[in-house]
């Protein structure tokens, strides 16, 4: 047997090619969203898909997120897979509704006759284009039951985890963060960049591969003190626990990967290691996955602490336009290294 | 609707046998039954949530499910008895989920507002109003997509019409001319607003030239005609010409929810509905077209009456939901990966 | 002088007389929804406004959730005070963009020259009509930085928060338990109720006056541990309360009132006291309110605690029809009973 | 619109005086200019945000504005500098807006897709597509509520007639009789989306018959023939009879968004459009009119340079926003409590 052919791929080639293999397997999958056809998608996430599969698999939608959601939830109860995109995940209010009232209830409401297998996937995070395209929504959607959240941060945890999110029976939010796609947006302007973003993960099997939904993954080991982060975050903290090795302060940095299912277990094991746990994301503070993060760690792993778990979350307010103030709001290097040398106090 | 007249229309039977009228009239009784015999049981014991009589109103839904293949799609409404009784729920499970009892259709987890039946393309009523609509539109492009060849019919109300969900479905529909049927119930009245004064456009079949969808407007108390019509729109859904827009003009004969006395609707306007009653009227054309006696009309409503005491009964004697079930319903495991 | 007039009045009653009041006093005041003229409102609330004051004040709309919010947002921002009705709180999510991405936006993206103060009222609470009309949404709007929200558990404490929602110029989400109402829906049925709901605050000013928004109220003082509880599960706590003091337990019940702001202070000063504290809510259990709370006792008040914080909350689930699955969804008086003395343990 | 010549309508300037005319055409440039210099600005150096041109679109902006008073209001869209420079906000401040500077007329707090001022009436541009359009229905409500005369204008593009929400607005505004007037810029597409591949109903216009509101479909690169069409809706709107639904033809010289190739139009469509540049058309009427000699005009162009060049050198010497900046616009504390 040879070798499984491994590459480099970004996060946007690596969801493209969990999406082109999945479609090739199964033919119930379909995709719905605007733009999503012949121009290949707002970040080229879909492109070439229409090409290959053709307007009966790729649906190039009118702007009618509520409208597209519901034929999506339509098409996922009567024996399809779709995946539904949308250009921001901003916009998924738009499309609330068919997600909180009808993707998401529709199983127990009809005493388990109903599956939903809807995939939403939806590019978020700041990026300098002002309070309406720089959200990050998976708190709203943790706190909604029936769907599950996945939130990747590497091209190789997207890959799979796309692939199990598409193979799961239920609604899965799949939320993508900008500057992690490693592409240019074809709507304009060169690749968001962020300079603690690097090489991690970017090696990519090309046969298809399933990680599964509440398998959290430790990106980094350490003794001293435990960091939960997600998405962007999770390269923030990784940069962070550099810099403190170099002090000879080892940071574990675990990535739940997803948070509904979340993988507690994991999170509470190196608490038990380390005593001392940072909870950093970046969607805003209030009632957000840091609290949620917070709770369990206090319901599970109380007698555990040897001080109080700190969130490091983007401050409560719609991110601000000016760079500098968008900096501000959202959680950098420096929030984190503060708030794990406060834990180690 | 003001002038009722312009669409009342004469009963024309031609093409339909004398079973499948008479089958129409069972469901029309079916569903009236299963209502009447629900306001005596809300009145007379404590019964669980509440519900939306569809009374006056079940010419739109066995007329238009009575053209729809087994294996075609629905969606419906909080105002929803009437298209399960159509699409063929049974009573029993009905009946059963009305008492939330684990032998009901939804296992006692829906209730009177979220009736379905997946074994019969009964996708749901839905107590949102309007997110029905592009459901039904989903299960239409799946067809597509699928080839199945099967169609997908959306019921919603006059109010419904004012949701966006309802222009932004329409005018996917129509662009990708998805084989789905959407059928606006109108009773005259959203709650307590009068379609006038609700919409701008109070002609709604005319609201379907905005998506080039034709519109129709039928007598909705008329269930040959509403079948006629459905018809129609069934056959250019499955040729592939696209989705109608049918139009049925009714009336809502009891208050919009158990109880509700309906203070805003004059008493001769509800009297004017009554004599136009889809039942008695369908009763009547039977008679005059020698289709059926009144004694063997008689006799469907008496069988009809002890098939509703029986899923009474059934309900009654059906285990009560557990506290836990519902624990089992919230996500699926999947297995597959 | 003479004594204020004080009458007895239900939530429903306190709240309408609030509005009125209001309406007098300021000619900005608009209502927008459905059914709220001719009908007076799914819940009564609205009841003879129309009649008094006329139809440039009163709106009937079309079922438009989106757009008379949209129109709420527009009308608030162009010099009138509107009050936008939802008939139940599950059908927010119609409306979800309108609040998340401009009502609570806009003021930010301004740089300040736009204030909406809009006023969203909805009944919310599980009384038994299935999933799509018994959600607790408080939660989501917690989590929606620029927009208050407000929870009432009393008829005093309903009219006077109402007053003062009214004349906030930001806006405010009003969420009304439909047990609490103490009035039939002219929909059909009769009142729902709940045993545990007894004459507490039932007492109300005739004149108008203002509950600050941001200040928790003790309903119970007590030296032995607290709970927390909003709406409903208020009564059921003190209902616990009065129970757990037959054996000598002195239980503090503190009812935020405003979840955004949120006096934490009042929260933490008891806890410097008690030492042990149990959060209850009816809104679900993962990312909830429960979750904030937890968190900003854990973060602020670590050192007092003698055991963990245990929150009480609905499980992760729509809410199912049946009475006694819901029941078993939402918290009741055994479950905080059981919370209260597995804190104290 | 594949056949834009059923619109092309010659320019006539009856009843307008040549000052309001150059006045037009001023802010149409001012507007181009606007627009070029960002384009410009963004390629050579690093600019915060993003943004979209309605390069090719002036028209529409302008001639709309032109035809309110000062105190209406107007929502407009994530393409909406020319929106605000037809309004009269102060190049100055949407420059530094741009830069993200404290001086820029949103504090630097909202950029390109958020410019607004309150204080000229002017909402907002709005990021999510047909936001805009309730919010500028309420501001009618709100006019009539205070009985202020004023009317509302919502701009929002072809694609965004797609969204529920302009369904749901047109039909509360027209039940309603509101000041308001909606406009569709529709440049033929909503980002590679033709209108015919997103509009079951391509000629937009037509759309608002579904709500029986009057529906006016205009040459939008013709300056004169859109204001025309605006003073009539906005004289409709003020005395009470309610909203009008105006479609400006036009097309999106540019990409989507900044850089944005376009790669799905064609060639020719591109350059056909080129020669039906709104400025132009409006400089040759001016011309052929004798209201104008190509050096007054390019006297204005000049002037109008000079500006853009001001108001760079305004925005880069203005002061950045400082971090902390925003805390202090998330909500307002009310003191009359
Ligand atoms: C999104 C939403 N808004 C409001 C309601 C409350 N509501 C339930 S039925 C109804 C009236 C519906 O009118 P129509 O569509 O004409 O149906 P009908 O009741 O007449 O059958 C309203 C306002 C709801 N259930 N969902
Ligand atoms: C609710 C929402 N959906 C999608 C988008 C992404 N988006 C921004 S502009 C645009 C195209 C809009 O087309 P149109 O309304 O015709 O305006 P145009 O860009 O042509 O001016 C899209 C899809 C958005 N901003 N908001
Ligand atoms: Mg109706
Ligand atoms: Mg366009």
């Amino acid at each position: 047997m040879s070798d499984p052919v491994v590459r480099e791929l970004s996060m946007m080639e690596a969801i493209r090619e969990a999406i082109v293999q999945e479609m090739r397997r199964d033919p119930r999958v379909i995709l719905l969203g605007e733009d999503v056809g012949k121009f290949g998608g707002a970040f080229h996430v879909t492109h070439g898909l229409l090409e290959e599969f053709g307007p009966l698999r790729v649906w190039d939608t009118p702007i009618s997120e509520a409208g597209f959601m519901g034929v999506g939830v339509g098409a996922a109860l009567t024996g399809l897979r779709p995946i539904v995109e949308l250009q921001y995940a901003d916009f998924i209010f738009c499309a609330m509704d068919q997600v909180v009232n009808e993707a998401a209830k529709l199983r127990l409401m009809s005493g388990g006759q109903a599956s939903v297998p809807m995939l939403i996937r939806a590019p978020q995070g700041a990026t300098g284009r002002g309070a309406q395209h720089s959200q990050s929504v998976e708190a709203w959607f943790m706190h909604t039951p029936g769907i599950k959240v996945v939130l990747p941060s590497t091209p190789y945890d997207a890959k799979g985890l796309l692939v199990s999110a598409l193979r799961d029976d239920n609604p899965v939010l799949f939320l993508e963060h900008k500057m992690l796609y490693g592409s240019a947006s074809p709507g304009g302007g060169k690749a968001t960049t962020d300079p603690t973003i690097g090489q991690l993960g970017r090696v990519v099997p090309a046969d298809p591969y399933a990680i599964p939904l509440g398998k959290a993954d430790i990106k980094r080991a350490g003794r001293d003190v435990t960091v939960v982060a997600t998405a962007v975050m999770v390269h923030r903290a990784l940069a962070v626990a550099s810099q403190l090795a170099g002090e000879g302060i080892e940071v574990e940095v675990i990535d739940p990967r997803t948070l509904v299912p979340l993988d507690s277990e994991t999170i509470l094991a190196s608490l038990r290691r380390t005593h001392r746990i940072v909870v950093v994301t970046e969607d805003t503070r209030r009632a957000g996955v840091g609290a949620e993060l917070m709770a369990t760690i206090l319901e599970e792993g109380f007698d555990e602490l040897d001080a109080p778990v700190i969130r490091v979350c983007a401050v409560d307010t719609p991110i601000p336009f000016a760079p500098a103030a968008q900096d501000h709001a959202i959680p950098n290097t420096a929030d984190i290294l503060a708030a794990i040398r406060r834990v180690l106090e | 609707m003001n002038d009722f007249t312009a669409v009342l229309a004469p009963f024309d039977f031609t093409g339909m046998e004398r079973e499948f009228l008479l089958g129409m009239h069972r469901r029309m009784v079916q569903a009236r039954e299963f209502e009447e015999q629900l306001y005596y049981l809300f009145l007379s014991r404590p019964m669980p949530g509440t519900m939306h009589q569809a009374t006056g109103q079940e010419a739109v839904a066995v007329g238009i499910v009575s053209a729809l293949a087994a294996d075609d799609y629905v969606t419906s409404t909080h105002r929803g008895h009437a298209h399960c009784v159509a699409k063929g729920v049974p009573l029993d499970a009905m009946m059963a989920e009305m008492f939330a009892r684990r032998t009901g259709s939804c296992r006692g987890m829906g209730g009177s507002m979220h009736l379905c039946d997946f074994s019969r393309g009964m996708l749901g009523a839905f107590g949102i109003v309007g997110a029905g609509i592009p459901i039904a539109a989903g299960a239409a492009l799946s067809a597509r997509v699928r080839g199945s060849g099967q169609v997908a019919v959306s019921f919603f109300g006059d109010g419904a019409t004012n949701e966006g969900i309802f222009h932004e479905t329409l005018n996917m529909a129509s662009l990708w001319k998805l084989p789905a049927i959407f059928v606006i119930e109108n009773n005259q009245y959203a709650l307590s607003m009068r379609v006038q004064e609700s919409s701008a456009m109070p002609n709604l079949a005319e609201r379907g030239a905005a998506y080039a969808i034709p519109g129709m407007q039928v007598d909705g108390n008329n269930v040959a005609a509403v079948y006629q019509a459905a018809a129609a729109a069934v056959a250019r859904a499955r040729s592939g010409e696209g989705p109608t827009l049918i139009e049925c003009i009714t009336y809502r004969a009891r208050g919009h929810a158990r109880f509700e006395a309906s203070g805003y609707r004059e008493a001769a306007e509800v009297e004017r509905w009554k004599r136009l009653d889809p039942i008695l009227r369908m009763a009547e054309a039977l008679q005059n077209a020698g289709l059926a006696t009144a004694a063997e009309l008689a006799q469907i409503e008496a069988e009809v009456h002890a098939e509703l005491e029986a899923a009474i009964a059934f309900a009654e004697s059906s285990p009560a939901v557990e506290p836990e079930d519902y624990l089992q319903y919230i996500t699926l495991e999947t297995t597959h990966v």
